[in-house]
């Protein structure tokens, strides 16, 4: 089985475990997971805060080349890419005059035909069937859920769960047997957006966060987007200083949770990547 | 040639045009003798094919006037006399009827003034289209419709 | 309608209006959006007092909003549309107004690391057609002249793995060169 | 053959000065069938009606053409004289000389032309008028009150006060809706209970007034004056004539922890309940639903304490038919709840309430004894915030409009607080104070400068649980939209009013409209609030609109009064001008093709099914029939049948294409 994969460029560069950690995945279930030919980055957000057409012509070009590949699952790991190409399919199917423009400056065909799929798309549709017979290690921890913004918002567009105290995260997340904590945070922002240009914004956002789900007695985070795992994990220096302790709640891709239940290896999984390492407490380990 | 002097026909409902034409006149304001006035009791009642008629027997033009589109006195007669409007204006036009010969408008009973100018519009706006002639073909058509109805 | 065009056309809500078909008049000054948006702490003007200034349609408020530092601060974290009751879509109006503010040069000075930061990023798309991370760093850095404050960072980056050296290039980097030339107009370049 | 006499008026000089009246009428002479036709100074004068009255008794006329005035202003008059001199009414018409003529051109030979015009034209209509008879129908001099709330109760007392029978059927097992559940009212603060209880005792008492209680109107069939009202009245699994109401089996009832409607949810009842203390009827009904000897077979506890033996598990739910001349609707509202409000925590958060909730608890009968404690643990909230509008005002939400109560109950809650809680603060969110009444404006300035509530304009963005605080943030947009949390200890969101859930069905039940947001319709927003599209059916209270108790009350007593009005009446006399559906003799029996296509466009249902079978059954054809009761003569049915099966009274085909034809066969100017 073969579906179409945007992995983008945080999830290709500094993100790599998320893309190893979906590969592992994938390689569990027999998907080949195969990269849109010669993508492009998305433009993330400085595209969009400087100029619309160049916002919208970067993702163009990646699912116009998505579709010449014939694929029609896209898989997209990142939150913010799903976001990107998401709005830009949106756009460019509700103004025809537009998307000819655009068609034009990418100088490649668009139609609209490739279904975006973000982690939790993907999980529900082709993970989840199997996943009880495959579990070989529940991951029996409590766990707070982050969706941050760009997986369920602007709900108009992506109709993607629901925009306020979202569930699909923490449906998938009981399914391999952890307990998701009722917590706060759940859409907060995490402030990607300003993650290298306005550090002390992101320590305080980041650390309400954190915060909130240390205060639920949370084992992990589980977050489905690199953005907010750069701000939550890297950046933990600046948030432990924010919040005047030192935390250290690890934050896990949804895509490790799942491959640790799994029992593959941490290190397929990426884990040893982490800035915060993930030294889960000791009970689960022993349940193994 | 004598100056056109279009006849036109207008369509009105009881409670409001009519009464607005009324306040017209109270009110002493002046507009064109061209235009004859049939009341309905709204014109939800009004058929279509008796503005087919009316230029069939020589109308130039038209007028279909009632109450504002929320204050029908049958609160929807007028929705429903607008529906068929635009049916009936797609037929108008396929027999080659001008649609500007037929006016659809809303005049209430407050508003006099408006129904002077109405009338003045429509009369100048007919006298720039010219005289209505083709409704002997229309002719043909409305008297196998009459047959059944009288 | 057509009489108010004139005036519509002439006011920045009008080109907020005509290019992003939010209608600022459509706000009714909840505050709603103030309340919930993350970085209100930072920003000069709150969005809820962006749009009244918007909506009073006088040039020295219209320029008032292409100086702040709000346009700049806005994250597009989008909680503001997802609860505004009257769904007057702020983040692509922010978007519109940083290029405004780009075009009339406008920009606060506040927001220099802001755009240095963006434009890096532009321009190692631009050059390679993905983001080359210690590209990015580099040329932020000396954008700004800052001392990257994310400098510690780096090294650890490096022994986690997570950093490249050598950046990856699209095949078809003409591709890039052919999006840019025909996207960016004056005021926006990389 | 057609006898017609013309009467042109000068109208004074009003007419005369610009057309040449003798002229018209010696024109109108000459039309066929005119057979007199003369001009007067003044028709409508005594001499001048007693010219027409002498016109038509000399020379036998058949119909009547006045060329004066607007018929507005003066038909009822000339068909009035007609009548006295023996010719039926609907056969006279007047020719609008005046208003649409005289008055709006200047004197020319046009001007006269187009009196000539109007009067052949009228001529040609009055030939074909029919004589009609006034529409009579009876009146059955009883009303049906649905919804037994106070409006329900007001309209019942008035009604039964007047001298006739009144049904009242409530759906609960008691009657009192809201108003019963509220703690003090607004503006006043007195107690609701201490004024509505008399009402409701009054309602049980009164001879003219019948309560069903645990009752509902399933079907409507006919008319103004004579309806047929049916009505289940569910199972209460109680002879409600040996039941004394002495409460022993709600007491020994084991099932005791079933939410309470009444409360809220905020306090329990049994499985044998009566809502509230106060109750009116004051007996108890079982909820199957949760009665263990319904779910189980076995209990009968009840049946065993009852003293006298009044508890029958078998009862059947009853189907009754009753004969009603008017309905009064009046089932009121409810407010919006749970998954509406996520970004609140609404349904998640234990302390954050809805208003109704917050009556209850400030009440002294309420499952606290009217202390303000918290769901969650008991505890005396310190800092209170109310959220003013919450899912009001807000299109995102589908909810345009104010629910128009809520700025006053909001208000009124703070007060009730600060005087329970004295060391407390609360603070309300709004974004306008809406306080447009009576003593209103008063009111709310007397919670910010007495009470020292604070009011904060602003929307609430969110609320989440912060170690066991309630964070509530929201902005201050008097301060620029700066930001503002409050720690609260409890939180009470001013939710929307909607229509009552079951609103719809009972609108298409009873065929009366309702508006996008499933308030029944009124039938004119500004000069007939209380009358519904469907003659003989009236609105009463909160079911119309978001209404206080004074406006629900005076909406009460406006339809009580237009029912009076109409029970004043042994018959109902209506102007014949209705619309027909035409029958002739088997086997066609109508040209009526039976496609019921005019049927939705009726605005007042007034199209009807009627089947024609074979004396063993068989349906030989179904038609359309208009019951006059009804049709008010709008028309809309007529422009719409294709097969031109109906006709109007008054505006029949014939009449208006003859009145076209005349019109234009002759040329105009
Ligand atoms: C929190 C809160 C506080 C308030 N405080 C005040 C105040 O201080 N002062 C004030 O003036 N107003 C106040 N109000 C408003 C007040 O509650 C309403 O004005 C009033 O209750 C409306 O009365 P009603 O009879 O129209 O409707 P309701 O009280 O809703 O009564 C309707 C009745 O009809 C019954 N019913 C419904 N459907 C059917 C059916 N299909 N068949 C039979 N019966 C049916 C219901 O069971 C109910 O008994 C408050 C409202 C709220 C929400
Ligand atoms: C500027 C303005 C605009 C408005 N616009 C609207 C609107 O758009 N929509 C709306 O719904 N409402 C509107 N209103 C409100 C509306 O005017 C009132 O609701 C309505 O007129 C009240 O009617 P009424 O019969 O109670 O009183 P009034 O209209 O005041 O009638 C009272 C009558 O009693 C007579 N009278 C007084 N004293 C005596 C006496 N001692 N003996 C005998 N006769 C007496 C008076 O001469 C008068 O004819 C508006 C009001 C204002 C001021
Ligand atoms: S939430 Fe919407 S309506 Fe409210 S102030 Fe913000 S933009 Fe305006
Ligand atoms: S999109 Fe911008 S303005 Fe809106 S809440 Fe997020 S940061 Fe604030
Ligand atoms: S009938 Fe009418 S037109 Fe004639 S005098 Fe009377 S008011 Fe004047
Ligand atoms: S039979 Fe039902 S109502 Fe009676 S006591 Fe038992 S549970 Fe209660
Ligand atoms: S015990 Fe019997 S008499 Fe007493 S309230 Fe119950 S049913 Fe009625
Ligand atoms: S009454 Fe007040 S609180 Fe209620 S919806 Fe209207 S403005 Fe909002
Ligand atoms: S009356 Fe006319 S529209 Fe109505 S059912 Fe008969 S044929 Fe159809
Ligand atoms: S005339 Fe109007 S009211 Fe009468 S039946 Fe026809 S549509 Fe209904």
């Amino acid at each position: 089985m073969k579906i179409g994969f945007y992995p983008g460029c945080s999830v290709d560069g500094g993100s790599r475990e998320y893309k190893e950690s979906c590969r592992a995945l994938a390689k569990a279930y027999g998907i080949e997971l195969e990269s849109v030919p010669d993508w492009n980055c998305c433009g993330a957000s400085a595209a969009h805060n400087l100029n619309r057409e160049l916002a919208l012509a970067l993702p163009a070009r990646i699912l116009s080349l998505a579709e010449k590949a014939g694929m029609t699952d896209l898989l997209v790991p990142c939150a913010a890419c799903y976001n990107r190409l998401m709005l830009t399919q949106h756009e460019l199917m509700k103004d025809e005059t537009l998307r000819k423009n655009i068609s034009e400056v990418t100088g490649l065909e668009f139609k609209g035909t490739c279904s975006i799929l973000n982690v939790v798309h993907w999980i529900q549709k082709w993970i989840l069937p199997e996943l009880p017979e495959k579990i070989k290690k529940p991951f029996d921890y409590k766990v707070a859920c982050y969706y941050g913004c760009l997986l369920v918002r602007p709900h108009k567009v992506l109709k993607f769960d629901r925009p306020e105290d979202p569930q699909s995260l923490d449906e998938v997340m009981k399914l391999i047997g952890a307990t998701p904590v009722d917590w706060a945070f759940k859409t907060e922002c995490c402030g990607a957006g300003l993650s290298v240009s306005k550090t002390d914004v992101v320590a305080d956002l980041s650390g309400k966060i954190v915060r909130d789900a240390v205060y639920r007695q949370a084992d992990a985070l589980i977050v489905a987007c690199p953005m907010c795992h750069s701000n939550l994990d890297m950046r933990r220096r600046e948030i432990n200083g924010y919040l005047k302790q030192n935390v250290s709640l690890p934050v896990i891709y949804v895509t490790q949770a799942i491959g640790l239940a799994l029992g593959i290896d941490r290190k397929e999984l990426g884990l040893h990547r982490h800035f915060v390492p993930v030294n889960l407490p000791e009970k689960a380990e022993a349940t193994k | 040639m004598d100056q056109f002097e279009p006849k036109i026909v207008a369509f009105v409902c009881n409670w409001c045009t009519y009464a607005g034409a009324d306040l017209t006149g109270t009110s002493r304001l002046k507009y064109a003798h061209n235009v004859r006035i049939i009341r309905f009791p709204c014109t939800g009642r009004i058929d279509f094919l008796l503005l087919q008629q009316a230029f069939a027997k020589g109308a130039d033009g038209i007028i279909v006037s009632g109450c504002h589109p929320n204050d029908c006195h049958y609160t929807s007669g007028n929705f429903h006399a607008r529906r068929r409007w635009m049916v009936f204006r797609q037929m108008l036009e396929n027999m080659g009827v001008e649609a500007e010969r037929i006016v659809f408008s809303w005049v209430s009973a407050a508003e006099g003034a408006k129904w002077a100018d109405l009338v003045n519009e429509t009369v100048e706006s007919i006298k720039k289209l010219g005289p209505y002639h083709k409704y002997q073909d229309m002719a043909k058509s409305l008297e196998e419709w009459e047959v059944t109805h009288e | 309608m057509s009489h108010h065009e004139p005036l519509i056309r002439d006011s920045l809500s009008g080109k907020v209006l005509m290019n992003t078909e939010v209608k600022a008049e459509r706000c009714y000054q909840c505050g709603k959006c103030s309340a919930g948006c993350p970085v209100v702490d930072q920003m000069d003007i709150p969005p809820s007092q962006l749009l009244r200034l918007l909506q009073t349609e006088i040039p020295s408020n219209d320029e008032k909003i292409l100086r702040s530092h709000t346009i700049w601060l806005c994250l597009n974290c989008e909680m503001c549309i997802g609860r505004c009751p009257m769904e007057v879509d702020i983040p692509p109006m922010m978007d519109f107004l940083r290029s405004e503010s780009i075009r009339r040069k406008m920009v606060n000075p506040k927001a220099g690391n802001i755009i240095a930061f963006h434009r890096s990023f532009l321009e190692s798309i631009r050059y390679t057609g993905r983001l080359f991370e210690l590209g990015l760093v580099l040329s932020y850095k000396s954008k700004t002249f800052h001392l990257f404050q994310d400098a510690g960072l780096a090294p650890e980056m490096i022994a986690k793995g997570k950093l490249g050296f050598i950046p990856e290039r699209i095949k078809k980097v003409a591709d890039m060169k052919r999006i840019f030339s025909r996207t960016l107009k004056k005021g926006v370049q990389s | 053959m057609a006898r017609i006499g013309v009467f042109v008026c000068h109208c004074g000089e009003n007419i005369s000065a610009t057309v040449d009246c003798d002229r018209v009428a010696e024109n109108a002479s000459g039309l066929p069938g005119v057979v007199h036709s003369v001009d007067y100074k003044y028709m409508c004068s005594d001499p001048g009606q007693t010219l027409i009255k002498e016109a038509i008794k000399e020379h036998k006329l058949t119909g009547v053409v006045v060329a004066a005035c607007s018929p507005r202003m003066h038909e009822p008059t000339f068909r009035k004289a007609c009548a006295e001199a023996g010719l039926n009414p609907f056969l006279c018409e007047m020719a609008n000389v005046r208003e649409h003529c005289s008055w709006v051109h200047e004197k020319t030979e046009s001007t006269t032309q187009k009196a000539k015009d109007v009067v052949r034209l009228l001529v040609e209509k009055v030939k074909r008028n029919e004589a009609l008879q006034p529409i009579k129908v009876p009146v059955t001099k009883k009303a049906v009150v649905i919804g037994g709330g106070v409006a329900g109760i007001q309209a019942s007392l008035d009604i039964a006060n007047g001298g006739h029978q009144v049904l009242l059927v409530e759906r609960e097992p008691s009657i009192g809706g809201h108003m019963s559940q509220l703690s003090e009212t607004f503006p006043t603060l007195d107690c609701s209970q201490c004024i509505l209880t008399p009402r409701m005792v009054e309602v049980a008492q009164h001879p003219n007034i019948t309560l069903w209680s645990y009752s509902e109107v399933i079907g409507l069939d006919g008319f103004i004056g004579n309806f047929t009202v049916k009505i289940r009245k569910k199972a209460k699994s109680i002879d409600e004539h040996l039941c004394t109401g002495c409460g022993l089996c709600t007491q020994k009832c084991p099932v005791r922890k079933i939410p309470s409607e009444f409360e809220q949810g905020l306090g329990t009842r049994p499985a044998i309940y009566t809502p509230f203390p106060q109750a009116v009827p004051n007996k108890p009904v079982i909820d199957k639903l949760n009665c263990t000897y319904y779910l189980k077979g076995r209990c009968k506890l009840c049946e065993r304490v009852c003293p006298t033996q009044a508890i029958r598990f078998d009862q059947p739910d009853e189907i009754v038919e009753v004969q009603a001349g008017a309905i009064v609707l009046a089932t009121g509202y409810d407010i919006k709840r749970t998954d509406f409000f996520p970004e609140y925590g609404y349904g998640k958060y234990k302390d954050v309430i809805d208003g109704l909730q917050f009556e209850r608890l400030a009440s002294a009968s309420g499952p606290t004894g009217g202390m303000i404690r918290r769901p969650s643990d008991g505890q005396i909230p310190k800092n209170i915030v109310f959220v003013a509008c919450a899912g009001s005002r807000d299109p995102a939400k589908g909810i345009e409009y104010c629910s128009k109560i809520c700025c006053m109950y909001t208000a009124k809650h703070a007060m009730l607080y600060k005087h329970k809680v004295h060391d407390g603060t609360p603070y309300v969110f709004y974004m306008d104070i809406r306080a447009a009444g009576k003593d209103y404006d008063e009111f709310t300035r007397r919670a910010i400068e007495v009470d020292r509530t604070k009011y904060i304009r602003g929307r609430v963005s969110r609320i989440y649980e912060k170690e066991g605080k309630l964070v509530v943030v929201g902005a201050d947009t008097l301060l620029g939209g700066q930001k503002v949390e409050i720690e609260a200890d409890m939180v009470v969101l001013a939710t929307a009013s909607v229509a009552n859930p079951g609103s719809e069905e009972l609108a298409q039940i009873v065929h009366v409209s309702y508006d996008r947001y499933k308030f029944f319709a009124e039938a004119h927003p500004k000069l007939k609030p209380v009358e519904t599209n469907t003659a003989g059916i009236f609105l009463a209270g909160a079911c119309q609109a978001p209404k206080d108790i004074p406006e629900s009350v005076s909406a009460a007593s406006g339809a009580a009064a237009k029912v009076l009005g109409l029970f004043a009446n042994d018959e109902l006399t209506r102007e014949p001008l209705v619309a027909v559906v035409n029958r002739m003799a088997p086997p066609l029996f109508s040209t009526c093709i039976g496609c019921f296509l005019c049927q939705p466009v009726c605005p007042y249902n007034a199209i009807e099914r009627e089947e024609f079978k074979t004396r063993d059954g068989k349906l030989l054809k179904a038609v359309a029939r208009i019951n006059p009761g009804l049709c008010q003569g709008c028309g809309t049915c007529v422009a719409l049948c294709r097969s031109k099966s109906i006709d109007l009274y008054g505006y029949s085909n014939k009449q208006i294409y003859t009145e076209v034809s005349a019109l234009l066969d002759e040329a105009l100017v």
